[in-house]
């Protein structure tokens, strides 16, 4: 038991990497990456 | 009165003369048989098969936690390729890939130091491993990788999220695509600089194989986080990777031999890395078509990957517990080598 | 450390800017790592020490820094041991300052269930109150219409272990109160050895010395495991293989000695003296003994008396042999033409033992330990036939008496394959003679049998024939296990011996003084001047009390009565007579034969102390021990009150230990004991105040003798700690005027000196602790004469006037050791003669002459009272005139060479607990197949008390084990590495196996005999615990020293773990039955 | 540049010398002959004793009178145990095969304990029955940490807390060292370990503290047949061969020196060995060679790994729009 409660912190890193990496990579609602000054107004 | 050699050394002397043998040239079985042609050690046909001390491992297990080792061989991969992947896809205009992989990147980053520090016998004294840069030192070059990549991922992740300082974030996420490839293959070298058989021969192939579990787990982020019409580079790179992955599995196999090779057919490694292959394979499969048309199978796909990167990343460590477990790993091939160069 | 210099540490520049880019060295050394030192060299003080283990008796460097132990290693200036140590040695800082050690006093009172904490001075005033009321109510007078005027009911067991100062205190303090069972690991150790040395050379001490063995050219190590038991004088038997000596190892089991030997010879157990004899058949037969040597110093010319009758025509027994008593007479052995005065059998008293049919107590009270410094006294001058043709003379009558002791019959005994046999015998006579010498080591492996003493007789019956007696590189080295285990049988806290072996005096033979000096003292010899010694003694006892008309006090000796050994005492306890107990040092819960009869001896006691570093099984069995598991003891039950006294370490005392050379070597205290922790000096001294201020003015006569003792040493320091080197002084002696005596020739017999131990006499000469000598080996010869101080007047080498041709010239120019120097008309040489300094070779004694002056310019033997060394010996052994070949107590092989199966003089304690095995051919033989034999590992000391509690030993060896060889283990079905019970009449232990070909089986005449190996380690307490070896043994004595059979019984063994609970004493008991066991079972003749 | 890599391996035969230190006192080694050792354990105790390491279990093995088991960093002596169906020179072991009944011997198996995990010690050449004197020998040895010339601890250790003394032996500092571990799969003789409780790595320093002070090695002072013998390397290999000479000419043809050779894979070691078996019967590698000597191929193929990562994902990027 002790052994699989020791995998705990290494899977938690796998998913809140993809968690995060998949919301950053949501198109639209996500914070407006501001490459070009325009493209930030939204239009 | 002259030492001759056998009778007098017992003489009773009052000189302590330094041609008196001492104690510790003793020789066990050279007195007391008739003096004639001593009947020597037999001497015994050399056998063919292997000896050790009662089974007995010659090596020392290593200490690493899988849990902590394997998975930052795995984070470290993923951080590497996904800053890369990043980058490229920044400069060929798919922000919303771009942004996942440097996200991904600096949490992949944040786990493996939570891994690496974890895994210390002394977590207070992380500090120590920039103490020194030892080149002899794979961890320590490593370290120093991580140092220069660690805040160029950061950045570059804080900005693409916070949207400030664009210019500076692309440059630092230039940076960060620039080390991360080190970061991805560095602990390939990490892992073979030790006295383990089979990571230790495999040192030719083990970079190829972290690289290619590297670019194919970055993909994998990519599917799994982009919009459907960016994740082009990311299937691609998915493909490439578990294919290179699978070609440095079996080309290290090939090298290895069937003796140092077997804790990576049998055993929890085997299982492991075949399982790897397996869900590799078929997450690429999938990528490859399904995944080209929808988003969830897409998704599936980069899940599978993933999964199956971390898989063979914990076989390959599984593999070097085993062997360094079993003294004829290590005592065989030795023999061997031995035996080629006393009649090559 | 501001930034600026932090940054300036970095190593990372230090690696730039320096000379080790790779950063492997000087770039990454830590300040902490520049700044390392060893705290050898931080220490405040190094104390000069002896290690407590073992008797090789290694110097040790103590390092001592703000009053704590910080280290203790090996003094490279020791001679003996050149700066090394064993595992037990190395621990012994582990041993000294780590938890296992007990600091506080602890009290049981009667049916406790448990240990309550008491102040150490109640704790004293109660011990003394119990003494004092258990000796008023067991006080005897007179017993058999005899004077005694001693009590049956206390008893001491221990201090092997001890300083000699301690041992000189208890046995003092102890025999003023009238206590006379006081015994110690002596008696089950190297008890045999007095006997066996004593009556042969006169001296119960080893006669060589183990740097002495770097001169040998043959070795033969037998009855001792010489690399585990005592690994670092093992060194000296390295020294002579790299100079080409021939190693011999017999032993039942290839040990690690054999595996450092050059032949190594398996043995049955218990058969030393047929391998032996037959050797000397050999010699004998084939003329190849050292005639010049045999014709001068032995008695091989002299001729006995005609109703001697030899084992060959009674079949196994000697002349003068009493079926009843079963014990010999031994007028029939006397020398032609001569009277032995007196001796261990008590005959000269003949009508005496006839009237009171007492005779049989005189003997069996260990009178023949008395010749541990001494011969035999004898008078008139026997006859010798220079020819050694007479049919009667000792050497036609030895030949006659090993005649069928043939390769052969040695090949049935012993299961010695001949061919082997040849190879030891032409090894040993080719390395004997003028030109070569060899020696023998042994240890208990000879002398813990029910024939013991005549084991070693055996071996001096060999080395005398061989010329190899007083010589460098020959001699018989006594291998003794504990670190002042020859210091407390020199002081002895023996129940039969005074200090000096003067023999103590007997109910029933002596009144007076005078009747016992006549007794003893021979005209001849050595021990011509016992008065001198024995006045000395008593003057030293009792000073001013001590006056030439109250006999000086010889009146406040207790009085033997027969055998009052720590075996004799067991059976006292379970009868009830002994009601008080004192363990100073030693473990017979675990350490002597039959454990389970000493635990419930124990159980009958009214109060028991216990003096040891940690709570050892002696102390908790009441508590944990095995009875209470088998419900046969239930605490509640147990009455017995139990004082346990946390003893101080050799760290924590100064005072002197004897080892196994006879040499005395003192150890200084090092720190303060802590807690309640004290010496047994502290113990004994303020105990004996105590007492004698309770007893003050009283005019009871039962008190006189404890308060007419001289107990005023100084004390020192807060804790109030006797001075050791104030009662060293007394042991040395003093003149009338208060001056140091220089040796035991200035000893008077009026009472004008006054000395502890006679044979000690000379430690403390002129005012100079001797045995605290230290000069380095370096700067000494091999002798090393000026490094500590040796008994008898610093001679390291004994009878070394043998070591010359008679006419005083070296036999050889490479064995010289000491010779006549014509010139300077006195004898010299590299060591101390051992003979009187100016007196020539060609000195005939004249007619009438008394003591040294009786002895003759040829007489090596100079405590002997003939001055020759004994091939034949007329009296001092109670079992018989020349070794003969008897199978152990219990023994599953028939005895192939006489009809007389055991030891016919043996003495037996029949009893519920204490069952024999019955013979070969009888019914239930077959029940207890195999043979046992129990020994030593290094790791270990002895009972465990000191090694089982400190983990870096007991880690070594963790558990208790069997050894066995694969056949066995494939007839019993045993697993290796699994679990075996071994069953014997009187209990059963499980030991883990350990299955190994380093045991043979042994093929005795048709018989294939196995034989398991038990180390005797193990007890119920401590880090490492198990099951005790002493569980099996039985108590069957050797009748000459009373020392116990343990390294030969018979058993039997099956797989798996013993029984729990009472289901263990019905294993044991069914066994008894299936074997048919009564309680005449092995008690035959 | 100062890390040139390839130049640091092929360092000269004074690893001090090659380490920073100007001009370091004479390389100190072990030389520690096994054919003179009786097995005693006193340097497994003495060494703890000095080094305060703690007790590491009390389990009986059945290894013979092994059970310490091996070295780690609770055991910095650690004395092997091997009973051998083989003879040891003149040796008569004396160990006679009486004619024990035909069935018990075919199941005793040529006298080797029938379920013993015994060194693979087969039949030998003396069979059983008419031998008139079964071959037998027990060897015991003493092993240590070889401080070798390359070291692989010291090399990879990257907090620097494994150095090279002046007097040329391998040493951790105990306040630099975080546990790592990286030096236990490095170490090809399996010398050093991770103590549990403490988190650190450990291992024989050869009393580094002792040496500063003048003063010889703990294990070294204490054994009582001079088996462990401290001193110059250089002299004590000189006295290994000598020895060796001496050892072949009196008929004991098993006997080989260990770690002697500079040329060997690990640059010869400090500790060296006169064994009587093959290395692998003591539990030693047969030829172990430092991990550091394939480093520069490691690096270069790590190397060419990360480039060829970078242009894949580059070609993957740049491939279509879509």
């Amino acid at each position: 038991m002790r052994k699989i409660v020791s995998y705990l912190p290494f899977a938690t890193a796998v998913a809140v990497t993809c968690l995060a990496s998949w919301l950053a990579g949501r198109p639209g609602r996500a914070v407006p990456t501001g490459t070009r000054r325009g493209e930030r107004d939204g239009h | 009165m002259t030492v001759r050699d056998d009778a007098s050394q017992t003489d009773v002397r009052m000189d302590d003369d330094p041609r008196l043998r001492p104690e510790r040239e003793a020789v066990v079985g050279s007195a007391g048989r008739r003096r004639g042609p001593g009947r020597g050690e037999r001497l015994m046909v050399p056998r063919a098969e292997f000896r050790s001390y009662y089974g007995l491992p010659v090596l020392n297990e290593p200490t690493w936690e899988a849990h902590d080792i394997a998975g930052y061989l795995f984070l470290g991969g993923l951080a590497g390729a996904s800053s890369t992947l990043a980058a490229a896809a920044e400069l060929t205009g798919r922000p919303h890939l771009a942004r996942a992989g440097k996200v991904g990147a600096v949490c992949a980053l944040g786990g493996s130091m939570y891994a690496l520090i974890h895994d210390l016998g002394r977590p207070e004294r992380f500090v120590n491993m920039l103490r020194v840069l030892k080149v002899t030192s794979p961890m320590s070059v490593g370290t120093w990788i991580l140092t220069v990549y660690g805040p160029q991922a950061g950045l570059a992740a804080l900005t693409s999220v916070t949207g400030r300082f664009p210019r500076l974030g692309r440059i630092a996420a230039l940076g960060a695509a620039l080390t991360g490839p080190a970061v991805a293959t560095y602990t390939a070298v990490l892992v073979s600089d030790t006295a383990v058989p089979v990571w230790h021969d495999a040192h030719r192939e083990l970079p190829l194989l972290f690289a290619g579990s590297a670019v194919a787990s970055a993909g994998a982020l990519g599917l799994l986080a982009a919009p459907l019409e960016e994740t082009g580079p990311a299937r691609r790179a998915v493909l490439v990777g578990v294919v290179t992955e699978y070609a440095a599995a079996k080309l290290m196999e090939r090298r290895l031999g069937p003796l140092v090779a077997e804790p990576l057919k049998r055993g929890r490694g085997g299982l492991l890395m075949r399982l790897g292959e397996a869900l590799s394979l078929t997450g690429a499969l999938v990528s490859q078509t399904a995944g080209r048309r929808s988003r969830g199978a897409a998704a599936l796909a980069g899940a599978a990957v993933l999964a199956g990167s971390i898989c063979v990343r914990f076989g390959v460590f599984q593999a070097g517990m085993a062997s360094a477990r079993d003294p004829k790993y290590t005592v065989e091939p030795q023999r061997a080598r031995l035996g080629e160069e006393s009649h090559p | 450390m501001n930034p600026f210099e932090r940054l300036a540490s970095w190593p990372l520049l230090r690696q730039l800017t320096g000379h080790d880019p790779l950063g492997r060295g000087a770039a990454v050394k830590s300040a902490r790592t520049a700044r390392l030192t060893a705290r050898t060299a931080t220490a405040d003080r190094v104390v000069k020490s002896v290690c407590p283990y073992c008797a090789v008796g290694c110097a040790q460097n103590v390092y001592v820094r703000d009053e704590k132990i910080v280290h203790i290693e090996g003094d490279p200036d020791s001679p003996v041991s050149r700066g090394r140590l064993c595992p037990k040695g190395s621990a012994s800082l582990q041993l000294t300052t780590a938890s296992g050690r007990e600091h506080r006093a602890l009290y049981r009172p009667p049916y406790a269930a448990d240990w309550q904490e008491i102040d150490l001075g109640t704790a004293m005033d109660m011990i003394a109150d119990r003494i004092i009321a258990t000796r008023g109510e067991t006080w005897e007078w007179e017993s058999d219409g005899r004077r005694t005027a001693r009590t049956m009911g206390i008893a001491a067991l221990g201090g092997a272990t001890l300083d000699n100062e301690e041992n000189y205190l208890i046995k003092k303090l102890l025999t003023g109160l009238g206590v006379v069972q006081i015994e110690n690991q002596a008696r089950v150790c190297h008890s045999s050895t007095l006997v066996g040395l004593g009556t042969s050379f006169g001296r119960g001490g080893s006669t060589t010395f183990m740097q002495d063995l770097q001169h040998s050219d043959c070795i033969v190590i037998e009855g001792s495991n010489y690399a585990e038991a005592h690994p670092v004088g093992f060194q000296w038997v390295m020294e002579a293989k790299a100079r080409g000596a021939v190693v011999i190892h017999v032993d039942p089991r290839f040990t690690r000695t054999s595996a450092l030997a050059d032949l190594h010879v398996p043995i049955r157990a218990g058969t030393d003296v047929a391998f032996l004899g037959g050797i000397v058949n050999h010699v004998l037969s084939n003329d190849l003994y050292f005639r010049e040597f045999v014709l001068n110093y032995t008695n091989a010319a002299t001729v006995v008396g005609e109703d001697y009758r030899d084992t060959e025509d009674l079949d196994g027994l000697f002349s003068g042999f009493d079926e009843e008593t079963r014990h010999y007479d031994c007028g029939s052995w006397q020398y032609e033409g001569a009277e032995t005065t007196v001796a261990a059998s008590g005959d000269r008293d003949e009508d005496y033992g006839r009237r009171t049919d007492q005779g049989s107590s005189v003997s069996s009270s260990g009178r023949g330990e008395a010749h541990g410094s001494g011969g035999v006294p004898l008078t008139g001058t026997p006859r010798r036939d220079e020819t050694l043709t007479h049919p009667r003379c000792v050497l036609q009558i030895l030949k006659r008496h090993y005649a069928r002791y043939t390769p052969e019959a040695v090949e049935r005994v012993c299961g010695i394959p001949q061919d082997m046999f040849a190879e030891v015998c032409r090894n040993l006579v080719e390395n004997s003679g003028p030109e070569r010498t060899a020696a023998f080591v042994y240890a208990v492996g000879w002398t813990q049998h029910s024939d013991g003493s005549q084991f070693i007789r055996a071996a001096c019956v060999l080395q005398l024939l061989l010329g190899n007696m007083g010589r460098p590189g020959g001699g018989i080295q006594a291998l003794r296990g504990h670190a002042s285990i020859q210091g407390s049988s020199d002081i002895p806290t023996l129940f039969n011996l005074l200090p000096g072996y003067i023999p103590m005096p007997h109910a029933h033979r002596h009144e007076n003084l005078e009747a016992f000096l006549r007794a003893d003292a021979a005209e001849k010899g050595g021990w011509a001047d016992m008065r001198s010694y024995t006045v000395s003694l008593l003057k030293a006892w009792w000073g001013p009390a001590a006056r030439p008309d109250n006999d000086f006090c010889f009146g406040h000796l207790p009085r033997l009565t027969g055998s009052h050994s720590t075996y004799d005492t067991v059976m006292a306890q379970l009868a009830g007579t002994c009601k008080g107990y004192l363990l100073l040092g030693e473990n017979p819960a675990v350490g002597s034969a039959n454990a389970r009869m000493q635990r419930l001896g124990m159980a009958n006691l009214d109060w028991l102390v216990v003096r040891d570093f940690s709570l050892i099984e002696s102390a908790t069995w009441w508590k944990d021990g095995p009875e209470t598991k088998t419900g046969e003891l239930r605490t509640e039950d147990v009455g017995t009150e139990v004082f346990f006294l946390p003893a101080a370490a050799h760290t924590e005392k100064s005072g002197s230990f004897t080892n196994t050379n006879r040499m005395l070597q003192w150890h200084h205290q090092a720190v303060e004991p802590a807690g309640d922790t004290r010496s047994d000096l502290w113990f004994m001294y303020h105990l004996g105040r105590i007492i004698r201020e309770k007893l003050a003015g009283s005019t009871d006569p039962v008190d006189a003798a404890v308060l007419d003792l001289t107990w005023d040493y100084p004390v020192e320091g807060a804790l109030e700690e006797p001075v050791a080197e104030a009662v060293l002084a007394e042991i040395n002696g003093w003149d009338a005027e208060g001056r140091p005596l220089s040796g035991y020739g200035d000893l008077r017999g009026d009472g004008s000196t006054a000395c502890g131990c006679w044979i000690y006499c000379g430690v403390y000469a002129d005012g100079v602790n001797q045995a605290a000598r230290r000069k380095p080996a370096e700067e000494q010869d091999w002798i090393a004469a000026e490094w500590a101080w040796a008994w008898p007047d610093n001679r390291r080498l004994l009878y070394n006037r043998a070591s010359a041709r008679p006419d005083g010239r070296p036999w050889s120019e490479r064995k010289k050791l000491v010779w006549w120097d014509e010139e300077a008309g006195e004898w010299t040489g590299y060591d101390v003669p051992d003979f009187e300094r100016t007196k020539q070779p060609g000195y005939q004694p004249p007619e009438g002459a008394t003591g040294f002056a009786a002895l003759s310019g040829v007489d090596p033997f100079i405590m002997q009272a003939d001055g020759k060394g004994w091939l034949f010996a007329p009296a001092g052994v109670v079992d018989g005139p020349l070794p003969t070949h008897y199978e152990p107590q219990d023994s599953p092989v028939p005895n192939l060479l006489y009809g007389t199966q055991r030891n016919p003089a043996r003495m037996i304690y029949p009893h519920r607990d204490n069952r024999y095995h019955p013979g070969p051919g009888e019914p239930g033989a077959e029940v207890y197949p195999y043979i046992v034999t129990t020994y030593r590992l290094t790791e270990h000391f002895t009972a465990g008390g000191m090694s089982r509690n400190t983990p870096y030993l007991a880690e070594l060896q963790p558990e208790f084990f069997c050894e066995v060889s694969p056949e066995l283990a494939v007839e019993r079905g045993l697993e290796h590495g699994g679990w075996a019970t071994i069953i014997t009449a009187r209990n059963a232990v499980e030991a883990r196996v350990l299955v190994t070909q380093r045991i043979t089986p042994l093929r005795a005449d048709g018989y294939l005999v196995h034989q398991i190996g038990l180390p005797f380690h193990w007890g119920p307490n401590g880090l490492s615990a198990g099951d005790a070896a002493n569980e099996l043994s039985a108590i069957s004595l050797d009748p000459n020293s009373h020392i116990q059979e343990v390294k030969a019984l018979s058993a039997d063994i099956r797989p798996g773990r013993r029984p729990r609970g009472p289901a263990l004493t019905e294993l044991v008991s069914d066994y008894r039955r299936r074997a048919g066991i009564t309680e005449l079972t092995g008690t035959e003749v | 540049m100062a890390f040139d890599l390839d130049r640091g391996l092929a360092e000269t035969q004074d690893p001090a010398a090659s380490s920073g230190y100007p001009d370091p006192p004479e390389r100190m080694g072990f030389f520690t002959d096994t054919s003179v050792c009786i097995g005693c354990k006193a340097c497994e105790v003495a060494c703890k004793e000095w080094n305060a390491v703690p007790e590491d279990g009390l389990n009986f093995t059945a290894m013979s009178y092994d059970n310490t088991v091996g070295l780690g960093a609770d055991t910095w002596r650690h004395v092997a145990f091997v009973e051998q169906p083989r003879g040891l020179g003149g040796q008569e072991s004396g160990l006679t095969v009486v004619d024990v009944p035909g069935p018990t011997v075919e199941r005793a198996h040529t006298r080797t304990p029938v379920s013993l995990g015994m060194p693979a010690s087969g039949p030998g050449d003396g069979q059983v029955g008419g031998v008139p004197d079964m071959d037998f020998r027990w060897l015991m040895a003493s092993d240590v940490c070889k401080h070798c010339t390359h070291a692989a601890c010291l090399d990879v250790c990257p907090t620097g807390a494994l150095f090279r003394t002046e007097f040329g032996s391998v040493v951790v500092q105990e306040d630099v060292c975080n546990g790592c571990g990286y030096c236990v799969p490095a170490c090809p003789f399996g010398v050093i370990g991770k103590r549990e409780d403490d988190g650190r790595a450990w291992k024989c320093t050869l009393c580094y503290d002792r040496l500063g002070v003048g003063q010889e090695p703990a294990c070294a002072k204490t054994c009582p047949t001079d088996s462990i013998q401290f001193g110059e390397v250089e002299e004590l290999r000189e006295r290994a061969a000598r020895r060796l000479a001496q050892l072949h000419d009196a008929g004991v043809g098993s006997a080989r020196l260990y770690g002697h050779d500079p040329d060997d894979g690990v640059g010869g070691t400090g500790s060296i060995f006169l064994l009587l078996d093959e290395p692998e019967v003591y539990g030693l590698p047969p030829d172990p060679v430092v991990t550091t000597r394939d480093l520069p191929s490691m690096w270069r193929h790590a190397a060419v790994a990360a480039g060829a990562l970078l242009a894949v994902l580059a070609a993957v990027s740049w491939g279509s729009r879509r």
